[in-house]
C-alpha cells in the first residue's frame, strides 16, 4: 500500500473538505500559483479556481480578518501563514475578533489558521517558532499539533468543520519524514482527544508534535536499558487539552513528564503540572518533571540548535531521575 | 420583546427601500425618504441623548458612552442604502463603528434593546458580555465593532469577498473614523479589498478629533480621501453635516460596487460636538470650533431644507419629536425593567455548545 | 504627611526620570495635550516639550517599532498603550524584534511598554485584559506588575533604567484606590524581586496586582477566623520570577495557592506549580492550588464580570481547602 | 579578523564621501565614485554568485539564501549617500532588506564575515544565533532585519525621530521590497514619518515579485510610489537597473531629509533575476520576462555606460574582476575555517549580562 506524507496528508484533509463542502476555502500567500511554500495546497488553485484558492498580499492580518468576515457569512475559510512565525501579525484579529466574538455576541468564527511551525531544520529565530502558548492562553480558541499522517489528515478536517476557530499547528520537521498508510474512507480525529501511543506503568511522558519521535525513542531505551516501562501520550490537542486521559496516565504511573518543542517559561508543562496538582496530587510519587527548549530564541547554527531542542538524550536523563525518584 | 423587535425590523423596512434586489441604486431619494432620515437622525440624537445627558449622569449605564452628535447624516445618510429586509441572499451586510447608533436603529435593532446593551442587562444584544456599541446580530445584518480601531476593515472586506464568491450584487458597508486610517490593520484591508476588488464601501467620519488627538497629527494629508489614491480605488470627499451629499456619494459608491466595480473610500467632513466619551470634557477643543460647528448642525440643516420643500412644517417637526420622547420614555422604562444576567451565565457561549 | 496614589506614583516615577536622563521620553496616543487617558502624563508636555511627549497616531505598532529605533540609537523610550488591551496590536514588534534583537545581534532594546490593565471597573472583553502572559512566555521581555504605590514608582524606575525591554503592566483598578506614602529619595524596586506582604507559616498565597488586597484581606480573615496564618507573597515581578522568594515560601508552608486575575488555562499559576514540583517537591503537603479567572473573555455585566473576577471568598474557599488538606 | 574588518570599513569609507558632516549633497557623483559603484556592484554579484551557486549547493551554508542579483543598481546607488565613517554623532543609519548585500559591503561590513554568517559560524554577525541577511551591527551603523516584512519600517521611523530630537542633519535609510508595503507596519511607519516630518528615505526595489505573487496581485496602483500621496510626502519612481538614477533621486531625498523636510518614497523598478530563494526555480516567471531584463542587468549597463566615458576599458575591467575573485578566494577559504559557535552559546545573551 502506498505510504502518505504528513505534509501530504494535510493536502489531502483540505482537499477532500474543499470537495465535500463549498463553503471551505483557503487563502494566503503563495497558496494558489505556487502551490504554498511547502506545497501544502499543490493543484489546488488548478482544481478549485482562484476565487477558492487565494493569492493574497503580504497582509496576515487581512489574511485572518478576512477570513473571519467570510466565517461570519457562512463560510469555512483556511487562513495559511506562510510561516507560523508570521502569526503574529495577525494575532490582534486572532484573540480579540475570532476567539471573543462568539461569547460576545453570539456569532461563531469557523476559521482555521494553519502554518509550519517548530524546529530543527536550521530555520532560525523567524522560522522555527512554536507559538502555540499564546493561542493556548486566549479563551475561544482551539489548538491543535499532530505528530502523524494519520492525525495531520484526521484533525485538518476536525479543524474545517469546527464551529470554532482552530490554530492547526504543522510540524515542518515532520513534513516529509513521516509517512504511514492512511485509510481509504473519511474519517476524522476529534479535537480535545490524546493518544496514548505506548503503553507503561513506570511512568508517563506527556508530549506533541515531533518531540512524540524522541519520547517514543527514549521510551523503547528505557525499557531496554532499565526495564522501565514508559507510558508516552500525545497530546493532540492542546487547547482542549483532554484531560481524562492526561490525568489517567498520571494516576497509572504516579510520575509525569512532560515534554515540549516550545520554550520553558509558560510552556504548556506548567499548566499540566498545575492540572495534575489540582486533580491528583494524592497519587503522584514524585514531582511533574519537563524537558523543553530553554528560554531563548531559537538559534540558526546547527550545534546551537541541536543544544535548544529537546531530544532523545535530554528525555532519558529527566526520565531516569524521575523514575529513580 | 419580540413584539418590539418585530415591530422595529417593520419600521426600519417600511420605508421605501432604496434599490430593490438586483436592482438599480436610486440616487434620489423620495418623500417618503427625506422623512425617515430626518425621523432617524431625530432618533439617534434623542436616544443617544437620554444616555448620555440623563442615564449616564445618572449611574445607570455600566460603562463609557460614545455618542455620534453632530455626525447623524453620516450614518443616516449612508444606512439609507443597506438594501435589507429580503433575505440573506439579498441583504447587505455592515460593520458600524462605534458612533454610528442610526445604523442600527435603521437596521432594525429596537431602541430599548440597545439601551438594556448600555445598561448591561440580559436582553441587551450582548447579554451583558460587552458594552456600548460593541454589539452585533447577524439577523440585522450588523457585526459587532471591537475596540481595536482599525480591525473591522479586513472583516468587512471579508464578508465582501464572499459576496464576490457568491456572485450576488450584495454590498459590504464599513464605517470607521478618521483615527482608524493610521492602523496597519485599516491598511491591509484597503489593500486587500482593492487589490480584490471587493464590493465594500469604506466610510469615514472624519470628525477631526481622534480622542484629544486633531487630524493634523493623525495624517499628512488634507483629506482622508486622499488616501485612496495609494490603493488605486476611488476616494471622494463630502460634507458630512448634509445629509443629501453623504445619501449621494455613498449611493454612487454602492452602485458601483453592486455592479462589480470594487470598493471606494468615502470621507465626510463633520465634527464631534461632545468629548471623546462622556467622560471626557474636550477642554482641548477650541471653543470657537464648537460655535462654527454648530451653526453647520446636521438636523437643524435638513429641517430647513425640508421646510424649504415644504415636507415639513413646524408642527410637523414638533410631533415627530413628541412622538419620538413619548417612545423613548416607554424604551427607558423597559430597559430599566429589564433584569441582569445571572452570574453563572458568564461561563457559557465561549465556544459551540 | 502627603499620601500619593499609585497613578500619581507612575507619574512622578515617569517625571523624576525625564528631569534625571535627557534619553528618557514618551510616546503614545493623547500623552501630550490630553496628559493621558488616565492622566499619568498630566503636565509633561509643558515641562518636557513635545519632542519628548509625543501624541502619535492610532498606530501601536508604530509606536512600539518607533520606540525600538529610538532605543537602538540610545535613547530610553516609554511607550503608552491607552488600554494595555491595544498591546495585541504591537505583539509583533515586542515579540519579534525587541524580544529577540539582543540575542540575534547584540543590539538591546531598553524600551518600556506600559499601560492599564485588569478588571473591576466594568470595562469589557477589550479595557480590562490582562495579557501577561503573552509576554512572560516571550524569551527576552521582563514583564513587571506593581500593587502598591512604593512599587509602582520603584519599578518603573527600575524599568527606565533596565537595558531590555519591559513591559511594565499599571492595574487600572488601583490607579486612584490605592495610596501611601513615598520616600522623598530616589529608589528603584529591583526587578526579578518578590515581596512577603504577609508572614504566616501554614500555607503560601502568591499573587500580584489588584488580587493583592483579595488575597491579605482573605489572609486576615483566615487568621481570625481559623487561626491560619497564611503567608501573602506579591510577585511584582513575573518575567524573572522571584524564584527564592517563591520556593522560600512553598518550602515553609509546603502549601501553596496561586491567585491570579488572569484566565486560567496558561496562566502564570501553571509555571508557578512546574517551578514549585522540579525544586521542592519533596517539602509539598498538598497540591499547589490555584484560584483565577475561568477561561472567558472579561464580560461587561456588573454581575459577570463580579463572577469572573477572583476575589476574597473564592481565595478563602481554595485557602481552607488546602489547609485541610 | 580584525585586520581585514579594518581594512573593509578603510576602504568602504575610503572613496569620497558624498556629503561632508553638515554640508550639501553632492548629486553629480566624481570618477571615484563612479569606479566605487561599478566596484561594489561587481564584489555583490560576485559574492552572491559564491553563496547561492557555489557554497549552497555544496551544502555549505546553513539555511536559505535570498539574493540580489539584477538589483544591484539600487542598493550601490542608495548607499552611496549613506554617510559613514565620521563618528556616531554624524553617520547615518541604516535598515536594509533581505536583498542588500551591497548595503553591508559598502557599510564596511568584512565579506568574509557576511560569509560566516551564512555558514552559522561563530565569526558571522550574529554569531550563528541568526542566518542569511539577519544581521547587523550598530558599530558600522546597519540595523538587522527581521523576517517580518515591514517591521523595519516604523524602526528606522523611530531612528530618525531620534536623529530629528538631537537636531543632527542625520538620515535614516530604509531599504524593503514591493511586498512589504502591503504590511500594516509599512503604513503605520511610513503615516508615523510623515506626520512627524523624520528625516527617513524609504526605498523600494520593486522586483515585481513577492515570492510567486505578481505585483499586480500585491497592489491596484501602477507605481508603488503612488502610495505616496497617502501620507503627504513625495514619491518618485525611476529606473533600479541604471545605478546613476537611483544615485541620483536618493541624492535630492536625502538631501531633502537632511534639511528637516522630511521622508520621501522612492521606487526603484526592477527584476528579480533569480527564484525567490536558492531553493526556488521561480518557474511561475515568465521565461520572456527574464530574457528582458537580462538585456537590462544593471552592471552591463554601468559598464557600457562607463565605457563610453572612458573611465574603464575591457582590461581595467578585467582586473576589476580578477581582484575580486582572488579576494573571494581568500574570502572563502577564511570563512570555511572558522568554528561553529560552542553549542552552550545558545544560552547566553538573551539579556543584558
Ligand atoms: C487600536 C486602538 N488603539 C487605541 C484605541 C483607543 N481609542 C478609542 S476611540 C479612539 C479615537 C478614535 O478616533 P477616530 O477613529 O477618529 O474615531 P472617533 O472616535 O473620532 O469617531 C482611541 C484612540 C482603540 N480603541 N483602538
Ligand atoms: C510578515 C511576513 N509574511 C511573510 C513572509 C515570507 N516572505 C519572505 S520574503 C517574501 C516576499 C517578499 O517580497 P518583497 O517584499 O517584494 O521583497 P523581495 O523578496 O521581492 O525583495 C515573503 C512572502 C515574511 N518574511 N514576513
Ligand atoms: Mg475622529
Ligand atoms: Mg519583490
Amino acid at each position: 500500500m502506498a505510504l502518505t506524507t504528513y505534509v501530504e496528508a494535510i493536502r489531502q484533509g483540505i482537499w477532500e473538505e474543499m470537495e465535500r463542502d463549498q463553503r471551505v476555502f483557503i487563502l494566503g500567500e503563495d497558496v494558489g500559483v505556487y502551490g504554498g511554500a511547502f506545497k501544502v495546497t499543490e493543484g489546488m488553485l488548478e482544481r478549485f479556481g482562484d476565487l477558492r484558492v487565494i493569492d493574497t498580499p503580504i497582509s496576515e492580518s487581512a489574511i485572518v480578518g478576512a477570513a473571519i468576515g467570510a466565517a461570519l457569512l457562512g463560510m469555512r475559510p483556511i487562513a495559511e501563514m506562510q510561516f507560523i512565525d508570521f502569526i503574529s501579525c495577525a494575532f490582534d484579529q486572532i484573540t480579540n475578533f475570532a476567539a471573543k466574538n462568539r461569547y460576545r455576541w453570539g456569532a461563531g468564527v469557523p476559521i482555521v489558521i494553519r502554518g509550519p511551525s517548530g524546529g530543527g531544520v536550521h530555520g532560525g529565530p523567524y522560522h522555527s517558532q512554536n507559538p502555540e502558548m499564546y493561542f493556548v492562553h486566549t479563551p475561544g480558541l482551539k489548538v491543535v499539533a499532530p505528530a502523524t499522517a494519520y492525525d495531520a489528515k484526521g484533525l485538518i478536517k476536525a479543524a474545517i468543520r469546527d464551529e470554532d476557530p482552530v490554530i492547526y499547528l504543522e510540524h515542518k520537521y515532520l513534513y516529509r519524514r513521516i509517512k504511514e498508510e492512511l485509510p481509504k474512507e473519511d474519517y476524522v480525529v476529534p479535537i480535545g482527544t490524546a493518544a496514548v501511543r505506548r503503553e507503561g506503568r513506570d511512568l508517563a511522558i506527556l508530549t506533541y508534535g515531533a518531540m512524540l519521535y524522541h519520547a517514543l525513542e527514549a521510551a523503547e531505551t528505557l525499557a531496554r536499558e532499565g526495564g522501565i516501562q514508559a507510558e508516552v501520550v500525545d497530546l493532540r490537542s492542546l487547547l482542549p487539552l483532554d484531560k481524562d486521559t492526561i490525568l489517567g496516565a498520571a494516576k497509572k504511573t504516579g510520575k509525569v513528564l512532560v515534554v515540549h518543542e516550545d520554550t520553558r517559561t509558560g510552556g504548556i508543562a506548567g499548566e499540566i503540572a498545575a492540572i495534575i496538582n489540582e486533580e491528583v496530587f494524592e497519587y503522584l510519587d514524585g514531582p511533574v518533571l519537563r524537558v523543553t527548549a530553554p528560554d531563548t530564541p531559537v538559534p540558526y547554527s546547527p550545534p546551537l540548535e541541536e543544544f535548544f531542542l529537546p531530544n532523545k538524550e535530554k528525555i532519558l536523563k529527566a526520565a531516569r531521575q524521575l523514575a529513580a525518584y | 420583546m419580540l413584539t418590539r423587535e418585530r415591530r422595529a425590523t417593520a419600521r426600519a423596512a417600511a420605508a421605501s427601500p432604496v434599490g430593490r434586489p438586483g436592482g438599480e441604486a436610486v440616487l434620489v431619494p423620495g418623500d417618503a425618504d427625506l422623512l425617515k432620515m430626518l425621523h432617524f437622525m431625530k432618533l439617534t440624537r434623542a436616544l443617544e441623548y437620554r444616555i448620555e445627558r440623563k442615564l449616564y449622569r445618572q449611574g445607570k449605564i455600566v460603562g463609557g458612552v460614545y455618542v455620534g452628535r453632530g455626525q447623524e447624516a453620516i450614518s443616516v445618510g449612508a444606512a439609507m442604502h443597506i438594501r435589507r429586509g429580503s433575505g440573506e441572499e439579498h441583504d447587505d451586510i455592515v460593520s458600524p463603528s462605534h458612533r454610528d447608533m442610526a445604523v442600527f436603529l435603521m437596521q432594525g435593532v429596537p431602541p430599548e434593546r440597545i439601551l438594556a446593551q448600555y445598561m448591561g442587562r440580559k436582553t441587551g444584544l450582548t447579554r451583558g458580555r460587552d458594552g456600548n456599541m460593541h454589539m452585533g446580530d447577524l439577523r440585522h445584518r450588523l457585526i459587532a465593532f471591537v475596540s481595536h480601531l482599525g480591525d473591522s476593515i479586513p472583516v468587512a472586506a471579508g464578508c465582501a469577498l464572499t459576496l464576490r464568491m457568491r456572485g450576488t450584487d450584495q454590498v459590504s458597508f464599513c464605517f470607521f473614523g478618521e483615527g482608524a486610517t493610521s492602523r496597519g490593520d485599516w491598511h491591509e484591508g484597503l489593500n486587500f479589498a482593492a487589490v480584490m476588488r471587493l464590493p465594500v464601501v469604506f466610510i469615514c467620519n472624519n470628525n477631526q478629533y481622534a480622542y484629544s488627538t486633531h487630524v493634523s497629527r493623525q495624517m499628512r494629508v488634507e483629506r482622508v480621501s486622499d488616501r485612496a489614491s495609494g490603493y488605486g480605488i476611488p476616494g471622494e470627499t463630502a460634507d458630512g453635516n448634509d445629509v443629501l451629499a453623504v445619501y449621494d456619494a455613498v449611493g454612487r459608491a454602492v452602485a458601483r460596487a453592486r455592479r462589480g466595480e470594487g470598493p471606494a473610500l468615502l470621507e465626510f467632513v463633520t465634527f464631534r460636538m461632545t468629548g471623546h466619551s462622556a467622560h471626557d470634557d474636550a477642554g482641548y477643543v477650541p471653543k470657537t470650533l464648537f460655535e462654527e460647528w454648530e451653526r453647520k448642525d446636521p438636523i437643524r440643516l435638513f429641517e430647513s431644507e425640508l421646510k424649504s420643500r415644504r415636507l415639513v412644517d413646524a408642527l410637523a417637526l414638533k410631533e415627530m419629536e413628541s412622538g419620538i420622547e413619548s417612545e423613548l420614555d416607554e424604551v427607558v422604562a423597559w430597559a430599566e425593567r429589564q433584569p441582569y444576567p445571572e452570574p453563572e451565565e458568564c461561563l457559557t457561549g465561549v465556544y459551540h455548545e
